[in-house]
């Protein structure tokens, strides 16, 4: 299951809500993003993500058919937000369950890896020094390489 | 029927616009691009930025598509989720 | 932080906890680890975990700090439980927060390996079939050979 | 004083004993598996399978070390947490 959606979130009652009832899952995985209060230094008092509507979800929708293909997972769950997002609160919350841990921890990475690099958001950073676009960093390629070619 | 033409993330900041409606329409992508550029220099130069893309009705394109009438072209600078 | 309990825990009230006011770290990644109701087809009503009180505990604390010094983590936390455990309840739990995603995902993974081939646990699955010890398989002893030593 | 010895898990289901106090107190680990074994030929055995270890006072320990009175022997088959 996938959401975009500007209403922030609570990955624990995310978690929570994917774990519950599973007695077929040995292992559950999850990734939380949280937006820091700096950046290399620089203080951030708002992270602003900008969505384009029904094409990012339809990316985001590929990378988790694609992910459950390569990994024999249970379940996957991405919930993203965009819009202005506070120091401190979720951006993005990526679980996976599976009957074996490697399973659930690589499917859970590749989403991160591909959503890092390839999903469709915009991010801004605002603090006292100004405006920065934020685009992915030189170790996000190298992670998101380190997958083979669907 | 116009044109609807999106501008994603630093590009709109270069062109001070998120969205507007072209009339007429250009023929290809890449005309396209020249008409944005005659109006307005900084953004023809970001839209050949590194790593920037277009998608045309919401799919992802490579080459030079024709346009037509009532398309939405929007220019993607590199995205980043997360 | 480690504990070691029989009482049963809730992973999403850890997870919240652990995450709660962290603006300097940009990823959190937790592991749960659930009883199953059947393992390679066969029934199991419970899953019953003996530790060695004190060596248990001593050897999963070497195993943090090593985690700790091996990756640039700011922060650890697990959770075992021992004793009788209902299909469907957490086992384990571990959650590690670092400012870069890498970091955390490759403590987590590291940490369940070394915990699913060294902590001191002797599990019994109990069935409709009699039971059974259950010892690491040889992917666990795979997985954690993927680490280099300390 | 006696030396404790304990067993953990299938040692347990073998012996059918978790944990008793051993006089005299034999004067090395091997010498102290000789004496369980004399009394249950199948723990003995048990003790020597694949992966067995020993923890004299709560450290694992190698080789032969030497057994005193009020020492803490655990026998410990492979160890599985998560």
């Amino acid at each position: 299951m996938i959401a975009v959606q500007t209403e922030p979130f609570d990955p624990a009652a995310l978690l929570a809500r994917f774990s519950a009832g599973r007695t077929d899952c040995g292992a559950v995985v999850s990734f939380t993003g949280l937006a820091r209060a700096a950046t290399d230094g620089a203080e951030v008092s708002t992270l602003e993500l900008d969505a384009y509507p029904g094409f990012t979800e339809a990316a985001i929708a590929t990378m988790e058919t694609e992910a459950r293909e390569r990994f024999a997972v249970k379940d996957l769950l991405i919930v993203h937000r965009h819009g202005p997002i506070g120091p401190g609160e979720a951006i993005v919350f990526v679980a996976g369950a599976a009957e074996h841990r490697r399973d659930a921890f690589e499917a859970v990475d590749y989403l991160m890896d591909r959503l890092k690099t390839q999903a469709p958001f915009w991010k801004k950073e605002t603090g006292p020094d100004g405006d920065r676009w934020i685009e992915p960093r030189a170790p996000d390629y190298a992670d998101a390489a380190r997958w083979s070619p669907p | 029927m116009a044109l609807k033409v999106l501008l994603m993330g630093r590009l709109r900041d270069v062109a001070g616009w998120r969205e507007r409606r072209l009339e007429p329409v250009p023929a290809t992508l890449s005309a396209l691009r020249d008409v944005l550029a005659r109006e307005d220099a900084a953004l023809g130069e970001a839209l050949l930025g590194m790593g920037v893309q277009a998608a045309v009705n919401k799919a992802l394109t490579r080459g030079d598509p024709a346009l037509a009438a009532g398309d939405e072209i929007a220019f993607l600078p590199p995205m980043s989720g997360g």
